[in-house]
């Protein structure tokens, strides 16, 4: 019997505790398949941030810590400076990321810090209980904004790969979705590259994945992939914001 | 002095917290101390939902109970899970359309209660917390059935007017 | 008898704060404190005020920090992690002279901890976590209604030594819901007001007046220690004016409680259980932490023979206590920490055994 | 055409239906009476023969369910 | 007897604490000079940073207050929320909001807080005595980076204005310098654009400020306005950025 | 005798850490201990070690983590309130035993203060402004030499306990030169040691283990009660293990000051003083100032008339020394703030007066 | 040409001479031998009649020292 | 037991922190307990410099002095600020080169010293903060001038070796 798809060896076989639909698994599970490949997940610390993955270091294979809300880069960067031969990443929520710790990613991206931030973007805070994001769209309800994100309030959802495009150091830069196979092949390949910057070691990689919140969303899973394609993706448009020569 | 440590467990949607919230209302109505304690944080993840209430006569010290009076179970894993916290004596309310699990403890009062079934009857399966109450209530007097049905008339007030008939029937349908 | 209200502790809290006035709230989502700003991004504008939410804790104080010089009354509130975010904060707002009222809904750490009630931020709140010599005033309530009349008060009080005043009190009180009577509607504060009652306040000058300036850099070191002394000189008068306490059955009392917040309601009813057995119990329930009511030490019965502090904490106010005590009376701990909530029950059966040490 | 053939980790399974909706041969569902440990109702297969192992189930699972195999060679 | 240049009354008569030639000087006066002429002295409140302007409230005749370390974004944030009718300004230099303030800048222009910020970016810490800023140039000397800074170690440096332009909220960037008396026309040009932008209260608007810090480049005054024309300029170019249709 | 050498204090401290074994250092430039970072950029690659620039002190203290949790050793530093931005940190790094030598150079506040050298810092650093239940162990030597050997010895005693450890002085240690024999230099930690002593250690588990996890979140209660308890042991074990103090003339002494770091070089002055004018003063030097040695307090002559707590802060170490006397002296307070500092003679006429009112 | 009038408020000069080398005319030099206030040597004016009024010694000084007026009309 | 407090001032770029160090460095060559304690952070910005020096047989308590029994002062404006912390009967040394203004202390003993002048002719005015320090030593004997001449070697040395020559010059050039 030949094999067309098993879970990577990268996940941990115990169940998460994610939400049922809630697409945060599958952005683990591409990452470990990814370090699994390319060999590394005896190499490789991550840093889980402060979010629903909080708890990502009870499913992913690798040595990993937790760090403080938003610091994540900062950390990564303390690992990545006194572990020059290893392989370090960040998994973080638009909350810690894109809110608290957008000055971390910030210099994360502007010393070139060389290591990879999977930024999983579902447009809220889950794990607090669906609170207005930097991410939230216009007119998306949250418990912070029950009438939705107003523009006049709150200003527009910030598109945080455009913003780490302009900066030098962040020399891979690329944002995908997790609503339909097709693009889920795309994210995974888009991910390999972050990984091959990295152990190139050409700078700062970034990869925005845009996720579902099926629960503070309010919708089913289902709804949820649909809710994305349909609202997050015309936004946040999906592609490669920056690459570098090498990884072509 | 009577004190009610009243535990209710199911999943999220089933109106756990809402009958909670009627019985605090309630007693604060009659003029009792209450306290209302639902489960909160990333503990609801998965889509369980618990609460506490606490209705007595003198004031009340701590809403966090260790052993309950009463426990509500309103799916299969809350029964497994929080058979243990009733206090010997007490009453287990069992919503049976949905756990098929016998409880398995003998020094308790188990109260068979088909509230899915009768709620599908009544025409709104998701009457079934109401149904269930209707049956907390009248087996153990934790605040009178009147004040209850005020409580009942205020929540189904507004937008929500058109759903109080049907309430006002599933609270009453019980029989001991 | 004023209507009664069953409330979550959350939503009362945030209630009291805009009926005390406060038309600004700038806040950062943390459990167990959510429904606060929740429940201001719904009501705020209702009342002509304004909610924010802050990209951070950090943030949040310094957005306070901006609304609070303008004369406004400001409410914020996070809990534990959040709260150490805001030390730089409260030490400059300190120095500033700038009111604020401050909500701590804490939770069990250190570090992130977990998102159980917790009475482990003691210290950080009492002591201080910032730099220098100031004091944040820290008011810890016990029931949903006590802490909506201390939030409101805390409104004036903030404004009369123009500092920040701190309500502290842990996730339970904020997630439980128990009537409560809610106080009147406290009117905002008018431009006219600012001006007569805040005349350093940043409202611009219109060429009426010399610019103001709030700050909190002074270079000079004569300068800064002249500040200093004027800064301590408010919180001898904080501690001559603010100190709250209750005390219960301290007369006769073998063992004299000391508890404060959900811990001193778990205390109440263990007092209960050993008067049952045969042992007289008294209690002293510090309202205000900081200062702390030393003064409550010398109301105990000489015949007194052990002093206990309760706490969900490892013993972080037995230093307050043993300091009040002054070597008088011994004092030990009984404790439960990281969300775990002892029974009235545990508490009698450990205090039997501290006395039969004793003994 | 390729023939999959599914194996199911059925107590990791959230019954999101994700799976259920990717599947071009429309032939996974949700068990209808089955419960799993964790209290969900787990997926299964109603035709396994026609399944093609084109992999989208799997991709699509959060929870890592599926496994897929196949004994042919596809044909080209 | 015709007057062709006073020093505004936006400037209180005493002397700064600037060392000699520092251009600070120049961009507090054109803030003034715009204020002055704009009529909103009165109506304006200021927010100075922790830097050399930290104590500019010394000499701005506006009301102003201090603000902790990078956070005078939300200072001015919590200001602009509490008084809707004033006019708001932070200043502020590189190390407080390129550095520490990453965060908070970025978040006043997600939101689009509607008041202007006067970026004053000389390149270097100044008050702490001359240690590397994130927007220090590739080579240049600081006291934390003695042999010039390097791309390998610090990264490419920080293009602040490029980066706040991505956000939607900030409806007015421009990078102006002041260098020579032309381009010290053009800076109080965009200034006085700012705060149009601000008085229309269209969005958030920023100006960055190419200063000089002779003391901490070690170089003479006019060696340093030299310094800032040559090596500055080439990779901060000036010129706008973003600019709403109202303002043109 | 070793060779002495002429050094600034902030120079003399990041060497003491390099010699120390540390190879990791992350800074922000801060009034008055940018010498240790400017020393840092040039001196640390020279031993194979790494200096980075931090964005903030917040990102120092994360990035701190992350290199030590490495299992190398990290230094960093930062002065009053840089110091209080990383409470967060300190209280996450506690939580998470991860061990970090971090070195406060503190100057005068609240808020942004001044930049002269202040004491005010005593409570934020012996209290914690961290959340939860945590201690950092605080060391406060008075001169650089001592400052040096500190340093040198808190890189082991961090690793030991797993717990930062901090290392307290003002700005007047930082800026001046004094001679100071340095220390040998102690080789880096090697991997093999890494893995052999610090098994929790992140370094990739190569498939040859299961993966580690460092971390600080507990969500259930029980646990987090339980690691809250574990830590609580460390921190008895610290009490027992790391108090350090120095006494001075204790016998017969009227007057006991008691007074750490540059306050306690005034106090040797005058005592000199007072000896001259016929008063016997007796000196205890509390050098760790958590844990601090109330166990000092027990050698003080019976015949002593009054404890007089010298500060360059309002009366925050008074509250320990209160507490460790326990009532059986009065306790009086001598202070200057702001940057301003007591002359000797200074502190001796006041000394005079407060003796003057007790007898 | 309109003349140019120059007036300095010399005690707050601090000896730049950032407004010497913009001044297109030369006409302004620190001066020899006088201090100031503060210790520095403040600015003077050669040739006060050579002065255009073009105002870039004034918009360049950072300190307030300069002010400019003319009594003419500019000839155009 | 003999004790110096030394106070130094001038404005950056004189070699203020130079001669400061250089003092404590031969002070503690000799055995001697010293301190150098400079003024630091933002009130250096306009280009003044000061320090302390303490030079003692003694353990020295702190560093910041609030008398000096010595003031040396190469600029006009230090002398102005600073001529009062000279104690009673106490030093100052003026560098009359760029001080015009007179010491109005008539309880204190004033050197002139036309350091400037003599560096100029001796082939470099910087080295005038050495000419100072070559006078301040002669007169008070703080340490002996073999200490000086050692650290100044010391100095002077690597790439730097060139100026020694003129700097041994300046220091032995000032006569009582
Ligand atoms: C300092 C601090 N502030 C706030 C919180 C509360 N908190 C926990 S998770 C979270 C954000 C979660 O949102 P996101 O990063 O989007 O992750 P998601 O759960 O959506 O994956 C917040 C604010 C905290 N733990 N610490
Ligand atoms: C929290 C905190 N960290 C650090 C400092 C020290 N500090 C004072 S000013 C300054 C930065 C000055 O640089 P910049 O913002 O570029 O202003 P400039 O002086 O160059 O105008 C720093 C880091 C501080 N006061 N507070
Ligand atoms: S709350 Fe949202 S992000 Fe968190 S696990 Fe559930 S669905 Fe996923
Ligand atoms: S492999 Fe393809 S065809 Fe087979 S079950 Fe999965 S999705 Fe359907
Ligand atoms: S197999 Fe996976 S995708 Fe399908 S229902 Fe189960 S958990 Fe969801
Ligand atoms: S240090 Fe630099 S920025 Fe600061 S006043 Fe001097 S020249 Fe200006
Ligand atoms: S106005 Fe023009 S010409 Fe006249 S002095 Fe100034 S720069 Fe020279
Ligand atoms: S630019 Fe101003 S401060 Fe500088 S020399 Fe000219 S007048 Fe004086
Ligand atoms: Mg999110
Ligand atoms: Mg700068």
């Amino acid at each position: 019997m030949k094999k067309i798809f098993e879970y990577t060896k990268g996940m941990l076989p115990v169940s998460t505790h994610y939400c049922p639909g809630c697409t945060h698994g599958i952005a683990h599970r591409l990452v470990m398949e990814v370090l699994e490949e390319r060999g590394l997940l005896g190499e490789s610390i991550g840093v889980a941030p402060i979010g629903c993955s909080i708890l990502s270091h009870n499913y992913m294979n690798v040595d990993m810590c937790e760090s403080a809300h938003g610091r994540a880069p900062a950390v990564a960067s303390g690992i990545r400076r006194a572990m020059p031969d290893k392989i370090v990443f960040t998994y973080q929520g638009d909350g810690d990321l894109a809110s608290i710790g957008a000055g971390e990613i910030v210099h994360a991206a502007h010393r070139g810090e060389k290591f990879t931030t999977i930024f999983v973007n579902n447009a809220i805070y889950g794990m607090t209980g669906g609170q207005m994001a930097p991410t939230t769209l216009i007119g998306q309800k949250s418990t912070t904004g029950i009438e939705g994100r107003k523009k006049e309030i709150s200003g527009m959802p910030l598109r945080v790969a455009e913003m780490l495009a302009t900066i030098d150091g962040a020399v891979f830069v690329e944002r995908v979705a997790l609503n339909t196979p097709a693009n889920i092949r795309k994210a995974k390949k888009a991910i390999d590259k972050a990984f091959a910057v990295q152990e190139k070691r050409l700078g700062f990689s970034f990869v925005e994945v845009l996720s579902t919140c099926p629960t503070n969303w309010g919708l089913n899973p289902v709804e949820s992939l649909k809710w994305l394609g349909k609202n997050m993706i015309p936004y946040y448009p999906l592609g490669n914001l920056r690459s570098p020569e090498e990884v072509e | 002095m009577a004190t009610h440590k009243i535990f209710i467990a199911g999943f999220g949607g089933q109106g756990i917290i809402l009958i909670g919230q009627m019985i605090a209302h309630a007693g604060m109505l009659e003029g009792k101390e209450v306290t209302f304690l639902p489960s909160y944080g990333p503990e609801m993840r998965g889509g369980t939902a618990n609460c506490t209430v606490i209705v007595s006569d003198a004031p009340i010290s701590c809403p966090i109970i260790d052993q309950a009076t009463c426990l509500v179970v309103m799916n299969q894993p809350s029964l497994i899970r929080f058979e243990k916290i009733v206090a010997p004596g007490g009453d287990i309310f069992v919503n049976t359309s949905l756990i098929k699990h016998k409880v398995e403890r003998e020094d308790v009062t188990v109260h068979n209660v088909d509230s899915g079934e009768i709620a599908k009857e009544l025409g709104n399966e998701r009457a079934a917390n109401i149904v269930m109450l209707g049956a907390l209530i009248k087996h153990l007097e934790i605040v009178k059935l009147e004040s209850i049905e005020k409580v009942l008339a205020e929540v189904f007030s507004g937008s929500k007017a058109d759903l109080l008939q049907l309430n006002q029937r599933a609270l009453s349908t019980w029989k001991k | 008898m004023k209507e009664k209200k069953l409330m979550k502790g959350n939503e009362a809290f945030a209630e009291a704060a805009i009926r005390g006035g406060c038309s600004l709230y700038f806040g950062y989502p943390i459990t167990p404190q959510n429904e606060i700003p929740e429940y201001m991004s719904r009501e705020l504008h209702k009342v002509g005020g304004t909610f924010a939410q802050a990209e951070s804790e950090l943030a949040a104080i310094n957005m306070a920090y901006g609304g609070a010089l303008t004369g406004k009354h400001v409410f914020i509130s996070s809990s534990s992690p959040g709260i150490a975010l805001m030390q730089e904060g409260m030490s400059f707002l300190a120095s500033a002279e700038v009111p604020l009222v401050i909500m701590n809904v804490s939770r069990g750490g250190p570090g992130v901890g977990g998102i159980q009630p917790g009475q482990g931020d003691y210290r950080q709140v009492t002591k201080g976590g910032g730099n220098g010599d100031y004091h944040v005033p820290v008011f810890a309530p016990a029931s949903i209604q006590e802490s909506v009349d201390i939030i409101y008060e805390a409104v004036p009080i903030a404004d009369e030594y123009r500092n920040p005043v701190m309500v502290l009190v842990d996730g339970m009180l904020g997630q439980m819901m128990e009537p409560v009577v809610l106080p009147p509607i406290r009117r905002q504060i008018t431009s006219e007001e600012i001006a007569q009652k805040k005349p350093w306040a940043l409202t611009g000058h219109k060429g009426e007046r010399t610019h103001n300036v709030v700050k909190s850099l002074r270079l000079k070191p004569d300068e800064l220690e002249k500040h200093n002394i004027h800064l301590e000189d408010k919180y001898k008068k904080m501690k001559r004016e603010l100190i709250r306490y209750q005390t219960d059955r301290l007369q006769g009392a073998t063992v004299v409680f000391v508890a404060f917040g959900t811990m001193s309601r778990i205390i109440n009813e263990a007092v209960d259980h050993l008067e049952k057995a045969g042992i007289k119990a008294g209690i002293i329930r510090p309202i205000s932490l900081w200062p702390f009511p030393d003064q409550a030490f010398d109301e105990i019965d000489p015949c007194t023979k052990v002093i206990i502090s309760a706490e969900l904490s490892l013993g972080q106010m037995m230093e307050d206590i043993k300091s009040a005590v002054a070597g008088r009376f011994p004092v030990e701990l009984i404790y439960r920490v990281g969300g775990m909530v002892p029974t009235p029950m545990e508490v009698a059966d450990k205090t039997k055994k501290i006395l039969e040490v004793i003994a | 055409m390729a023939k999959g053939i599914l194996k199911f980790n059925k107590d990791r399974c959230k019954g999101c239906e994700l799976c259920v909706v990717v599947c071009p041969k429309m032939i996974l569902k949700i068990h209808d009476y089955e419960v799993n440990a964790m209290g969900y109702r787990p997926i299964s297969v109603t035709d396994m023969d026609q399944c093609i192992g084109c992999g989208s189930c799997a991709l699509m699972c959060p929870d890592g369910v599926i496994s897929i195999y196949t004994e042919e060679v596809p044909a080209k």
